[in-house]
Protein backbone atom coordinates (compact mmCIF):
# COMPACT_ATOMS: atom_id res chain seq x y z
CA UNK A 1 0.00 0.00 0.00
CA UNK A 2 1.82 2.98 -1.30
CA UNK A 3 0.89 6.14 0.33
CA UNK A 4 2.84 9.35 -0.66
CA UNK A 5 3.28 12.58 1.25
CA UNK A 6 3.84 16.52 -0.16
CA UNK A 7 3.98 19.79 2.52
CA UNK A 8 2.63 22.74 0.43
CA UNK A 9 2.82 25.86 3.32
CA UNK A 10 2.18 24.20 5.85
CA UNK A 11 -0.59 21.67 4.67
CA UNK A 12 -0.11 17.80 4.26
CA UNK A 13 -1.08 16.29 0.97
CA UNK A 14 -1.62 12.57 1.66
CA UNK A 15 -1.79 10.64 -1.82
CA UNK A 16 -3.42 7.36 -0.89
CA UNK A 17 -2.66 4.92 -3.89
CA UNK A 18 -5.01 1.40 -4.07
CA UNK A 19 -8.14 0.07 -2.90
CA UNK A 20 -8.64 1.07 1.06
CA UNK A 21 -10.80 -1.45 2.79
CA UNK A 22 -10.63 -3.47 6.41
CA UNK A 23 -6.85 -5.14 4.79
CA UNK A 24 -4.82 -2.16 3.62
CA UNK A 25 -6.44 0.15 6.44
CA UNK A 26 -4.05 -0.40 9.07
CA UNK A 27 -0.95 0.36 6.84
CA UNK A 28 -2.56 3.67 5.53
CA UNK A 29 -3.32 4.88 9.01
CA UNK A 30 -0.13 3.92 10.63
CA UNK A 31 1.87 6.08 7.48
CA UNK A 32 -0.14 9.01 8.03
CA UNK A 33 -0.01 9.26 11.72
CA UNK A 34 3.72 8.70 11.26
CA UNK A 35 4.09 11.87 9.06
CA UNK A 36 1.66 13.66 11.13
CA UNK A 37 3.65 13.31 14.18
CA UNK A 38 6.78 14.15 12.16
CA UNK A 39 5.58 17.18 10.37
CA UNK A 40 3.00 18.38 12.61
CA UNK A 41 0.75 20.48 9.60
CA UNK A 42 -1.63 22.54 10.19
CA UNK A 43 -3.93 20.77 8.19
CA UNK A 44 -4.80 18.07 5.66
CA UNK A 45 -5.74 16.95 2.28
CA UNK A 46 -6.46 13.38 1.33
CA UNK A 47 -5.21 13.22 -2.21
CA UNK A 48 -7.90 10.39 -3.86
CA UNK A 49 -6.82 10.30 -7.19
CA UNK A 50 -5.49 7.12 -6.78
CA UNK A 51 -8.44 5.38 -5.25
CA UNK A 52 -10.95 3.75 -6.95
CA UNK A 53 -12.67 1.48 -3.86
CA UNK A 54 -13.31 2.76 -0.69
CA UNK A 55 -15.44 1.12 1.96
CA UNK A 56 -16.67 1.74 5.61
CA UNK A 57 -13.68 0.52 6.39
CA UNK A 58 -11.96 3.67 4.74
CA UNK A 59 -14.59 5.74 6.30
CA UNK A 60 -12.84 4.92 9.80
CA UNK A 61 -9.59 5.48 8.57
CA UNK A 62 -10.20 9.31 7.28
CA UNK A 63 -12.32 9.73 10.62
CA UNK A 64 -10.23 9.06 12.60
CA UNK A 65 -7.07 11.26 11.02
CA UNK A 66 -10.07 14.24 10.72
CA UNK A 67 -9.99 13.43 15.01
CA UNK A 68 -6.32 13.93 15.26
CA UNK A 69 -5.64 17.02 13.22
CA UNK A 70 -8.61 18.35 15.37
CA UNK A 71 -6.92 18.05 18.46
CA UNK A 72 -4.35 20.66 16.79
CA UNK A 73 -6.84 22.96 16.01
CA UNK A 74 -5.94 22.09 12.42
CA UNK A 75 -8.81 20.73 8.86
CA UNK A 76 -8.74 18.23 6.46
CA UNK A 77 -10.36 18.28 3.20
CA UNK A 78 -10.46 15.65 0.29
CA UNK A 79 -9.98 15.95 -3.45
CA UNK A 80 -10.27 14.20 -6.80
CA UNK A 81 -12.73 11.97 -5.37
CA UNK A 82 -14.23 9.04 -7.72
CA UNK A 83 -18.17 8.98 -8.20
CA UNK A 84 -18.26 5.62 -6.05
CA UNK A 85 -16.16 6.77 -3.65
CA UNK A 86 -18.32 9.76 -2.85
CA UNK A 87 -21.18 7.66 -2.83
CA UNK A 88 -19.79 5.88 0.27
CA UNK A 89 -18.55 9.41 0.91
CA UNK A 90 -21.76 10.52 1.23
CA UNK A 91 -23.61 7.67 3.11
CA UNK A 92 -21.41 8.18 6.21
CA UNK A 93 -22.10 12.00 6.70
CA UNK A 94 -18.57 12.72 5.85
CA UNK A 95 -19.81 15.79 3.19
CA UNK A 96 -20.71 17.65 6.82
CA UNK A 97 -17.30 17.82 8.54
CA UNK A 98 -14.31 17.13 5.70
CA UNK A 99 -15.42 19.58 2.72
CA UNK A 100 -14.29 17.81 -1.11
CA UNK A 101 -12.69 20.23 -3.62
CA UNK A 102 -12.29 19.33 -6.87
CA UNK A 103 -8.49 19.73 -7.08
CA UNK A 104 -5.54 20.14 -5.38
CA UNK A 105 -5.08 23.52 -5.80
CA UNK A 106 -8.43 24.24 -5.26
CA UNK A 107 -8.24 22.88 -1.57
CA UNK A 108 -5.02 24.75 -1.17
CA UNK A 109 -6.22 27.82 -1.55
CA UNK A 110 -9.62 27.76 0.30
CA UNK A 111 -8.18 25.29 3.42
CA UNK B 1 -38.36 -19.03 -9.88
CA UNK B 2 -35.66 -20.18 -12.41
CA UNK B 3 -32.27 -20.16 -11.39
CA UNK B 4 -30.71 -19.10 -14.56
CA UNK B 5 -27.02 -19.75 -12.66
CA UNK B 6 -25.89 -19.77 -9.12
CA UNK B 7 -22.30 -19.98 -7.51
CA UNK B 8 -20.31 -21.18 -4.37
CA UNK B 9 -17.16 -19.40 -2.51
CA UNK B 10 -15.79 -21.23 0.24
CA UNK B 11 -12.09 -19.22 1.69
CA UNK B 12 -10.91 -18.29 4.64
CA UNK B 13 -11.32 -15.38 6.78
CA UNK B 14 -8.22 -13.31 6.09
CA UNK B 15 -7.77 -9.69 5.49
CA UNK B 16 -6.67 -10.11 2.11
CA UNK B 17 -9.43 -12.30 0.68
CA UNK B 18 -11.69 -8.91 1.16
CA UNK B 19 -10.57 -8.07 -2.32
CA UNK B 20 -10.75 -11.50 -3.51
CA UNK B 21 -14.11 -11.65 -2.41
CA UNK B 22 -15.54 -8.54 -4.28
CA UNK B 23 -13.52 -9.30 -7.46
CA UNK B 24 -15.57 -12.54 -7.65
CA UNK B 25 -18.88 -11.23 -6.94
CA UNK B 26 -18.30 -8.21 -9.52
CA UNK B 27 -16.66 -11.25 -12.00
CA UNK B 28 -20.04 -13.47 -11.47
CA UNK B 29 -22.41 -10.65 -11.93
CA UNK B 30 -20.85 -9.14 -15.06
CA UNK B 31 -23.13 -11.44 -16.94
CA UNK B 32 -25.89 -9.47 -16.17
CA UNK B 33 -24.09 -6.36 -17.94
CA UNK B 34 -24.09 -3.88 -15.03
CA UNK B 35 -23.24 -0.31 -15.32
CA UNK B 36 -20.00 0.98 -13.35
CA UNK B 37 -22.10 2.29 -11.13
CA UNK B 38 -24.39 -0.87 -9.86
CA UNK B 39 -21.17 -2.91 -9.80
CA UNK B 40 -19.22 -0.44 -7.34
CA UNK B 41 -22.55 -0.77 -5.41
CA UNK B 42 -22.22 -4.60 -5.16
CA UNK B 43 -18.20 -4.85 -4.36
CA UNK B 44 -18.77 -2.25 -1.67
CA UNK B 45 -21.76 -3.91 -0.01
CA UNK B 46 -19.98 -7.56 -0.18
CA UNK B 47 -16.56 -6.05 1.12
CA UNK B 48 -18.63 -4.76 3.95
CA UNK B 49 -20.20 -8.09 4.95
CA UNK B 50 -17.24 -10.26 4.71
CA UNK B 51 -14.78 -7.55 6.50
CA UNK B 52 -17.43 -7.84 9.16
CA UNK B 53 -17.28 -11.95 9.47
CA UNK B 54 -13.50 -11.58 9.39
CA UNK B 55 -13.72 -8.59 12.11
CA UNK B 56 -16.82 -9.30 13.88
CA UNK B 57 -17.59 -12.96 13.19
CA UNK B 58 -14.48 -14.37 13.61
CA UNK B 59 -12.41 -11.65 15.59
CA UNK B 60 -9.56 -11.95 13.24
CA UNK B 61 -8.97 -15.54 13.92
CA UNK B 62 -8.99 -18.65 11.64
CA UNK B 63 -12.47 -19.27 10.45
CA UNK B 64 -14.38 -20.20 6.33
CA UNK B 65 -16.65 -17.58 4.89
CA UNK B 66 -19.08 -18.82 2.18
CA UNK B 67 -20.53 -16.25 -0.62
CA UNK B 68 -23.24 -17.62 -2.17
CA UNK B 69 -24.87 -16.06 -5.11
CA UNK B 70 -27.62 -16.63 -7.47
CA UNK B 71 -28.91 -15.00 -10.86
CA UNK B 72 -32.37 -14.73 -11.10
CA UNK B 73 -33.00 -13.04 -14.70
CA UNK B 74 -32.25 -9.05 -13.63
CA UNK B 75 -31.66 -9.74 -10.30
CA UNK B 76 -28.83 -10.78 -8.05
CA UNK B 77 -29.35 -12.43 -4.60
CA UNK B 78 -25.75 -12.60 -2.41
CA UNK B 79 -25.59 -14.78 0.73
CA UNK B 80 -22.77 -14.03 3.29
CA UNK B 81 -22.23 -16.14 5.79
CA UNK B 82 -20.01 -16.92 8.67
CA UNK B 83 -19.83 -19.65 12.01
CA UNK B 84 -18.52 -17.03 13.91
CA UNK B 85 -19.30 -15.21 17.03
CA UNK B 86 -23.28 -13.75 16.10
CA UNK B 87 -24.94 -10.88 16.95
CA UNK B 88 -26.60 -10.23 20.12
CA UNK B 89 -29.31 -7.92 18.84
CA UNK B 90 -29.50 -7.39 15.33
CA UNK B 91 -31.46 -4.27 15.23
CA UNK B 92 -29.26 -2.33 17.14
CA UNK B 93 -26.37 -3.60 15.22
CA UNK B 94 -28.01 -2.64 12.32
CA UNK B 95 -28.44 1.08 13.98
CA UNK B 96 -25.97 3.83 11.94
CA UNK B 97 -23.40 4.48 13.71
CA UNK B 98 -23.18 1.72 16.35
CA UNK B 99 -20.06 -0.55 16.30
CA UNK B 100 -18.79 -2.88 19.02
CA UNK B 101 -15.24 -2.03 18.06
CA UNK B 102 -14.47 2.06 18.39
CA UNK B 103 -11.30 0.98 19.33
CA UNK B 104 -10.67 -0.47 16.29
CA UNK B 105 -11.44 2.72 14.24
CA UNK B 106 -14.85 1.39 12.86
CA UNK B 107 -17.40 3.44 11.47
CA UNK B 108 -20.30 1.41 12.15
CA UNK B 109 -21.65 2.10 8.50
CA UNK B 110 -21.27 -1.01 6.93
CA UNK B 111 -24.94 -2.21 7.76
CA UNK B 112 -25.93 1.30 6.45
CA UNK B 113 -23.59 1.05 3.37
CA UNK B 114 -25.19 -2.37 3.23
CA UNK B 115 -28.37 -1.18 2.97
CA UNK B 116 -28.22 1.95 0.59
CA UNK B 117 -26.37 0.05 -2.10
CA UNK B 118 -28.75 -3.02 -2.09
CA UNK B 119 -32.58 -2.99 -3.00
CA UNK B 120 -32.92 -5.86 0.08
CA UNK B 121 -30.85 -6.72 3.18
CA UNK B 122 -32.05 -9.18 5.48
CA UNK B 123 -29.64 -10.04 8.30
CA UNK B 124 -30.21 -13.75 10.45
CA UNK B 125 -27.82 -14.60 13.21
CA UNK B 126 -27.27 -16.51 16.84
CA UNK B 127 -24.95 -15.78 19.28
CA UNK B 128 -21.85 -18.53 19.26
CA UNK B 129 -23.47 -20.60 15.72
CA UNK B 130 -22.75 -17.29 13.12
CA UNK B 131 -24.17 -15.07 10.75
CA UNK B 132 -25.64 -14.94 7.28
CA UNK B 133 -26.48 -11.57 5.59
CA UNK B 134 -28.81 -12.07 2.56
CA UNK B 135 -28.84 -9.07 0.03
CA UNK B 136 -30.94 -8.68 -3.56
CA UNK B 137 -30.36 -5.89 -6.56
CA UNK B 138 -32.30 -5.99 -9.31
CA UNK B 139 -30.09 -4.29 -12.52
CA UNK B 140 -31.86 -2.11 -14.38
CA UNK B 141 -32.26 -3.19 -18.18
CA UNK B 142 -30.97 -1.46 -20.76
CA UNK C 1 3.11 -27.79 4.90
CA UNK C 2 1.56 -24.15 5.95
CA UNK C 3 -1.34 -23.47 3.32
CA UNK C 4 -0.82 -19.53 3.10
CA UNK C 5 -4.41 -19.68 1.48
CA UNK C 6 -7.28 -21.81 0.46
CA UNK C 7 -10.41 -20.85 -1.66
CA UNK C 8 -12.94 -23.66 -2.96
CA UNK C 9 -15.52 -22.25 -5.70
CA UNK C 10 -18.76 -24.50 -7.26
CA UNK C 11 -20.74 -23.70 -10.22
CA UNK C 12 -23.11 -24.74 -12.67
CA UNK C 13 -21.51 -26.22 -15.91
CA UNK C 14 -22.61 -23.03 -17.88
CA UNK C 15 -20.12 -22.20 -20.65
CA UNK C 16 -20.93 -18.51 -19.48
CA UNK C 17 -19.20 -19.58 -16.44
CA UNK C 18 -15.32 -20.38 -18.12
CA UNK C 19 -14.54 -16.52 -18.03
CA UNK C 20 -15.96 -16.76 -14.47
CA UNK C 21 -13.85 -19.66 -13.40
CA UNK C 22 -10.60 -17.76 -15.37
CA UNK C 23 -11.08 -14.70 -13.44
CA UNK C 24 -12.03 -16.43 -9.94
CA UNK C 25 -8.64 -17.88 -10.19
CA UNK C 26 -7.15 -14.64 -11.59
CA UNK C 27 -8.29 -12.81 -8.28
CA UNK C 28 -7.08 -15.56 -6.08
CA UNK C 29 -3.56 -15.59 -7.10
CA UNK C 30 -3.07 -11.96 -7.35
CA UNK C 31 -1.85 -11.92 -3.86
CA UNK C 32 1.10 -13.83 -5.47
CA UNK C 33 1.89 -11.01 -7.35
CA UNK C 34 2.09 -13.13 -10.75
CA UNK C 35 4.06 -11.55 -14.26
CA UNK C 36 1.70 -10.77 -17.05
CA UNK C 37 2.58 -13.91 -18.42
CA UNK C 38 2.71 -16.54 -15.30
CA UNK C 39 -1.15 -14.92 -14.91
CA UNK C 40 -2.12 -15.54 -18.47
CA UNK C 41 -0.61 -19.01 -18.35
CA UNK C 42 -2.68 -20.28 -15.02
CA UNK C 43 -5.95 -18.58 -16.43
CA UNK C 44 -4.96 -20.70 -19.81
CA UNK C 45 -4.88 -23.66 -18.19
CA UNK C 46 -7.95 -23.19 -15.89
CA UNK C 47 -10.32 -22.36 -19.10
CA UNK C 48 -8.72 -25.73 -20.70
CA UNK C 49 -9.90 -27.69 -17.89
CA UNK C 50 -12.94 -26.12 -16.99
CA UNK C 51 -14.02 -25.82 -20.65
CA UNK C 52 -13.15 -29.98 -20.72
CA UNK C 53 -15.36 -30.25 -17.83
CA UNK C 54 -18.82 -28.76 -19.52
CA UNK C 55 -17.59 -30.69 -22.96
CA UNK C 56 -16.57 -33.65 -22.01
CA UNK C 57 -17.49 -34.27 -18.32
CA UNK C 58 -21.38 -33.38 -18.74
CA UNK C 59 -21.59 -33.18 -22.23
CA UNK C 60 -23.39 -29.81 -21.99
CA UNK C 61 -25.68 -31.04 -19.53
CA UNK C 62 -26.37 -29.53 -16.06
CA UNK C 63 -23.74 -30.53 -13.95
CA UNK C 64 -21.56 -28.95 -10.95
CA UNK C 65 -17.92 -27.65 -11.26
CA UNK C 66 -15.43 -27.35 -8.11
CA UNK C 67 -12.39 -25.48 -8.17
CA UNK C 68 -10.39 -25.86 -5.09
CA UNK C 69 -7.02 -23.63 -5.34
CA UNK C 70 -4.63 -23.64 -2.58
CA UNK C 71 -1.36 -21.06 -1.99
CA UNK C 72 1.73 -22.17 -0.30
CA UNK C 73 4.11 -20.19 -0.41
CA UNK C 74 5.22 -19.24 -3.84
CA UNK C 75 3.37 -22.01 -5.38
CA UNK C 76 -0.64 -22.21 -6.64
CA UNK C 77 -2.21 -25.48 -6.22
CA UNK C 78 -5.48 -25.95 -8.68
CA UNK C 79 -8.16 -28.61 -8.27
CA UNK C 80 -10.91 -28.74 -11.02
CA UNK C 81 -13.30 -31.58 -10.31
CA UNK C 82 -16.74 -32.48 -12.35
CA UNK C 83 -18.67 -35.51 -11.69
CA UNK C 84 -19.32 -36.23 -15.29
CA UNK C 85 -18.91 -38.87 -17.64
CA UNK C 86 -15.30 -39.63 -16.85
CA UNK C 87 -11.90 -40.45 -19.20
CA UNK C 88 -11.73 -44.69 -20.07
CA UNK C 89 -7.88 -43.90 -21.17
CA UNK C 90 -6.07 -41.15 -19.56
CA UNK C 91 -2.99 -41.81 -21.59
CA UNK C 92 -4.96 -41.35 -25.00
CA UNK C 93 -6.39 -38.44 -23.77
CA UNK C 94 -3.67 -36.47 -22.97
CA UNK C 95 -1.75 -37.45 -26.38
CA UNK C 96 -1.32 -33.75 -28.36
CA UNK C 97 -3.85 -33.89 -31.01
CA UNK C 98 -6.35 -37.00 -29.42
CA UNK C 99 -10.10 -35.59 -29.22
CA UNK C 100 -12.97 -37.46 -28.70
CA UNK C 101 -15.09 -34.79 -30.43
CA UNK C 102 -13.63 -33.84 -33.68
CA UNK C 103 -17.36 -32.89 -35.16
CA UNK C 104 -17.44 -29.80 -32.42
CA UNK C 105 -13.70 -28.85 -33.86
CA UNK C 106 -11.99 -29.15 -30.82
CA UNK C 107 -8.45 -29.42 -31.21
CA UNK C 108 -7.58 -32.26 -28.99
CA UNK C 109 -4.66 -29.23 -27.46
CA UNK C 110 -6.36 -28.81 -24.29
CA UNK C 111 -4.03 -31.24 -22.10
CA UNK C 112 -0.81 -29.89 -24.04
CA UNK C 113 -2.15 -25.92 -23.01
CA UNK C 114 -2.57 -27.35 -19.45
CA UNK C 115 0.88 -29.43 -19.53
CA UNK C 116 2.90 -26.21 -20.73
CA UNK C 117 1.25 -24.01 -19.45
CA UNK C 118 1.91 -25.20 -15.59
CA UNK C 119 4.56 -26.94 -13.66
CA UNK C 120 2.23 -30.15 -12.96
CA UNK C 121 -0.43 -32.12 -14.33
CA UNK C 122 -1.95 -34.46 -12.79
CA UNK C 123 -5.49 -36.27 -13.55
CA UNK C 124 -7.72 -38.72 -11.89
CA UNK C 125 -10.82 -40.08 -13.63
CA UNK C 126 -13.36 -42.85 -13.45
CA UNK C 127 -15.80 -43.85 -16.17
CA UNK C 128 -19.03 -42.79 -14.75
CA UNK C 129 -17.72 -41.09 -11.75
CA UNK C 130 -15.75 -38.62 -12.83
CA UNK C 131 -12.31 -36.26 -13.44
CA UNK C 132 -10.31 -34.41 -11.29
CA UNK C 133 -7.44 -32.13 -12.70
CA UNK C 134 -4.77 -31.07 -10.33
CA UNK C 135 -2.26 -28.83 -11.64
CA UNK C 136 0.95 -26.67 -10.01
CA UNK C 137 2.42 -23.69 -10.70
CA UNK C 138 5.27 -21.84 -8.76
CA UNK C 139 5.76 -18.08 -9.17
CA UNK C 140 9.61 -16.69 -9.69
CA UNK C 141 9.88 -14.48 -7.00
CA UNK C 142 10.64 -10.58 -7.89
CA UNK D 1 -19.39 -11.17 -29.26
CA UNK D 2 -18.24 -8.52 -32.19
CA UNK D 3 -16.90 -9.83 -35.16
CA UNK D 4 -16.69 -7.13 -37.59
CA UNK D 5 -15.14 -8.12 -41.49
CA UNK D 6 -13.45 -5.74 -44.79
CA UNK D 7 -12.85 -7.09 -47.98
CA UNK D 8 -9.76 -5.63 -49.66
CA UNK D 9 -8.56 -6.88 -52.95
CA UNK D 10 -10.70 -10.24 -52.32
CA UNK D 11 -9.14 -10.80 -49.19
CA UNK D 12 -11.47 -11.18 -45.83
CA UNK D 13 -10.30 -9.26 -43.21
CA UNK D 14 -11.34 -10.73 -40.02
CA UNK D 15 -12.05 -8.36 -36.64
CA UNK D 16 -12.65 -10.20 -33.60
CA UNK D 17 -13.39 -8.59 -30.45
CA UNK D 18 -12.99 -9.86 -27.43
CA UNK D 19 -11.85 -13.39 -25.84
CA UNK D 20 -12.01 -16.62 -28.03
CA UNK D 21 -13.25 -19.31 -25.65
CA UNK D 22 -15.74 -22.46 -26.11
CA UNK D 23 -18.35 -20.28 -24.82
CA UNK D 24 -17.58 -17.12 -27.51
CA UNK D 25 -16.51 -19.48 -29.94
CA UNK D 26 -19.84 -20.80 -31.72
CA UNK D 27 -20.94 -17.34 -32.47
CA UNK D 28 -17.81 -16.32 -34.09
CA UNK D 29 -17.95 -19.83 -35.88
CA UNK D 30 -21.16 -19.01 -37.39
CA UNK D 31 -20.67 -15.34 -38.18
CA UNK D 32 -17.29 -16.18 -39.84
CA UNK D 33 -18.50 -19.00 -42.10
CA UNK D 34 -22.06 -17.02 -43.57
CA UNK D 35 -19.18 -13.79 -44.00
CA UNK D 36 -16.65 -16.37 -46.04
CA UNK D 37 -20.36 -17.90 -47.92
CA UNK D 38 -21.28 -14.59 -48.58
CA UNK D 39 -18.18 -12.50 -50.00
CA UNK D 40 -15.97 -15.89 -51.39
CA UNK D 41 -12.99 -14.20 -51.12
CA UNK D 42 -9.66 -15.33 -51.88
CA UNK D 43 -7.80 -15.68 -48.46
CA UNK D 44 -8.61 -14.52 -44.68
CA UNK D 45 -6.39 -12.72 -42.13
CA UNK D 46 -7.69 -12.89 -38.40
CA UNK D 47 -6.95 -9.59 -36.80
CA UNK D 48 -6.30 -10.39 -33.27
CA UNK D 49 -5.87 -7.08 -31.90
CA UNK D 50 -8.81 -6.33 -29.61
CA UNK D 51 -8.21 -10.27 -28.69
CA UNK D 52 -7.04 -10.64 -25.01
CA UNK D 53 -7.44 -14.40 -24.34
CA UNK D 54 -7.61 -17.23 -26.61
CA UNK D 55 -7.27 -21.18 -25.50
CA UNK D 56 -7.65 -24.28 -27.54
CA UNK D 57 -11.52 -23.93 -28.45
CA UNK D 58 -10.02 -20.62 -30.29
CA UNK D 59 -7.66 -22.94 -31.81
CA UNK D 60 -10.34 -25.69 -33.04
CA UNK D 61 -12.56 -22.41 -34.30
CA UNK D 62 -8.90 -20.90 -36.54
CA UNK D 63 -8.05 -24.46 -37.90
CA UNK D 64 -11.50 -24.94 -38.86
CA UNK D 65 -11.74 -21.47 -40.99
CA UNK D 66 -8.40 -22.35 -42.24
CA UNK D 67 -9.63 -25.84 -43.44
CA UNK D 68 -12.43 -24.06 -45.13
CA UNK D 69 -10.70 -21.42 -46.96
CA UNK D 70 -8.18 -24.10 -47.73
CA UNK D 71 -10.87 -26.52 -49.54
CA UNK D 72 -11.16 -22.91 -52.35
CA UNK D 73 -7.30 -23.05 -52.64
CA UNK D 74 -7.20 -19.73 -50.69
CA UNK D 75 -5.22 -19.11 -47.46
CA UNK D 76 -5.46 -17.92 -44.00
CA UNK D 77 -3.26 -15.70 -42.06
CA UNK D 78 -3.07 -13.77 -38.48
CA UNK D 79 -2.20 -10.22 -37.43
CA UNK D 80 -1.46 -8.16 -34.57
CA UNK D 81 -1.56 -11.11 -32.14
CA UNK D 82 -0.81 -10.15 -28.29
CA UNK D 83 2.06 -12.76 -25.93
CA UNK D 84 -0.38 -14.93 -24.24
CA UNK D 85 -2.05 -15.74 -27.43
CA UNK D 86 1.13 -16.19 -29.30
CA UNK D 87 2.25 -18.83 -26.80
CA UNK D 88 -1.39 -20.90 -26.98
CA UNK D 89 -0.70 -20.61 -31.30
CA UNK D 90 3.15 -21.46 -30.92
CA UNK D 91 2.30 -24.26 -28.86
CA UNK D 92 -0.75 -25.68 -30.98
CA UNK D 93 1.43 -26.04 -34.04
CA UNK D 94 -0.66 -23.00 -36.29
CA UNK D 95 2.64 -21.32 -36.72
CA UNK D 96 3.92 -24.14 -39.31
CA UNK D 97 0.29 -23.57 -41.40
CA UNK D 98 -1.27 -19.90 -40.98
CA UNK D 99 1.53 -17.74 -40.81
CA UNK D 100 1.53 -14.43 -38.37
CA UNK D 101 2.06 -10.86 -39.58
CA UNK D 102 2.99 -7.69 -37.45
CA UNK D 103 -0.05 -5.90 -39.21
CA UNK D 104 -2.78 -5.88 -41.34
CA UNK D 105 -0.84 -3.88 -44.04
CA UNK D 106 2.60 -6.67 -44.09
CA UNK D 107 -0.42 -9.08 -44.11
CA UNK D 108 -2.37 -7.92 -47.36
CA UNK D 109 1.09 -7.36 -49.40
CA UNK D 110 2.57 -10.77 -48.35
CA UNK D 111 -0.54 -13.10 -48.96
N1 LIG E 1 -20.71 -11.13 10.89
C1 LIG E 1 -20.85 -10.57 12.10
N2 LIG E 1 -20.62 -11.28 13.22
C2 LIG E 1 -20.76 -10.73 14.45
N3 LIG E 1 -21.11 -9.44 14.64
C3 LIG E 1 -21.36 -8.67 13.57
C4 LIG E 1 -21.23 -9.18 12.26
N4 LIG E 1 -21.55 -8.19 11.39
C5 LIG E 1 -21.84 -7.12 12.13
N5 LIG E 1 -21.74 -7.38 13.46
C6 LIG E 1 -22.02 -6.45 14.57
O1 LIG E 1 -22.74 -5.35 14.05
C7 LIG E 1 -22.06 -4.13 14.35
C8 LIG E 1 -22.32 -3.10 13.28
O2 LIG E 1 -21.75 -3.50 12.04
P1 LIG E 1 -21.40 -2.41 10.95
O3 LIG E 1 -22.59 -1.57 10.70
O4 LIG E 1 -20.83 -3.12 9.77
O5 LIG E 1 -20.29 -1.50 11.62
P2 LIG E 1 -18.75 -1.77 11.97
O6 LIG E 1 -18.25 -2.96 11.18
O7 LIG E 1 -18.08 -0.52 11.57
O8 LIG E 1 -18.69 -2.04 13.44
C9 LIG E 1 -20.62 -4.52 14.50
O9 LIG E 1 -19.90 -3.58 15.26
C10 LIG E 1 -20.74 -5.88 15.19
O10 LIG E 1 -20.96 -5.75 16.56
N1 LIG F 1 -13.40 -33.60 -17.71
C1 LIG F 1 -13.41 -34.56 -18.68
N2 LIG F 1 -14.37 -35.53 -18.66
C2 LIG F 1 -14.40 -36.47 -19.64
N3 LIG F 1 -13.52 -36.55 -20.65
C3 LIG F 1 -12.53 -35.62 -20.71
C4 LIG F 1 -12.43 -34.59 -19.73
N4 LIG F 1 -11.36 -33.82 -20.04
C5 LIG F 1 -10.82 -34.36 -21.16
N5 LIG F 1 -11.52 -35.44 -21.57
C6 LIG F 1 -11.21 -36.30 -22.74
O1 LIG F 1 -9.88 -36.05 -23.15
C7 LIG F 1 -9.85 -35.65 -24.51
C8 LIG F 1 -8.71 -34.69 -24.78
O2 LIG F 1 -8.93 -33.46 -24.09
P1 LIG F 1 -8.22 -32.14 -24.60
O3 LIG F 1 -6.77 -32.40 -24.77
O4 LIG F 1 -8.62 -31.02 -23.72
O5 LIG F 1 -8.82 -31.91 -26.08
P2 LIG F 1 -10.27 -31.45 -26.57
O6 LIG F 1 -11.00 -30.79 -25.43
O7 LIG F 1 -9.98 -30.48 -27.65
O8 LIG F 1 -10.97 -32.65 -27.03
C9 LIG F 1 -11.22 -35.10 -24.78
O9 LIG F 1 -11.56 -35.14 -26.17
C10 LIG F 1 -12.10 -36.01 -23.93
O10 LIG F 1 -12.36 -37.24 -24.58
Amino acid sequence: MNVGFDLVNNKLIIRIDGDIDHHTCEEIRSKIDNEIMKRNPKSIIFDMKNVNFMDSSGIGVIIGRYKLIMTSGGIAAMVNVKPQIKRVYEICGLKKIIPVYENEKQALESI
Amino acid sequence: MRIDNEMKLEFMSKSQNESFARSVVAAFIAQLDPTIDELADVKTAVSEAVTNAIIHGYECQNGSIIIISRILDKTVEIEIKDCGKGIEDIELARQPLYTSKPELERSGMGFTVMETFMDEVEVESQSGVGTTVRMKKTFKSI
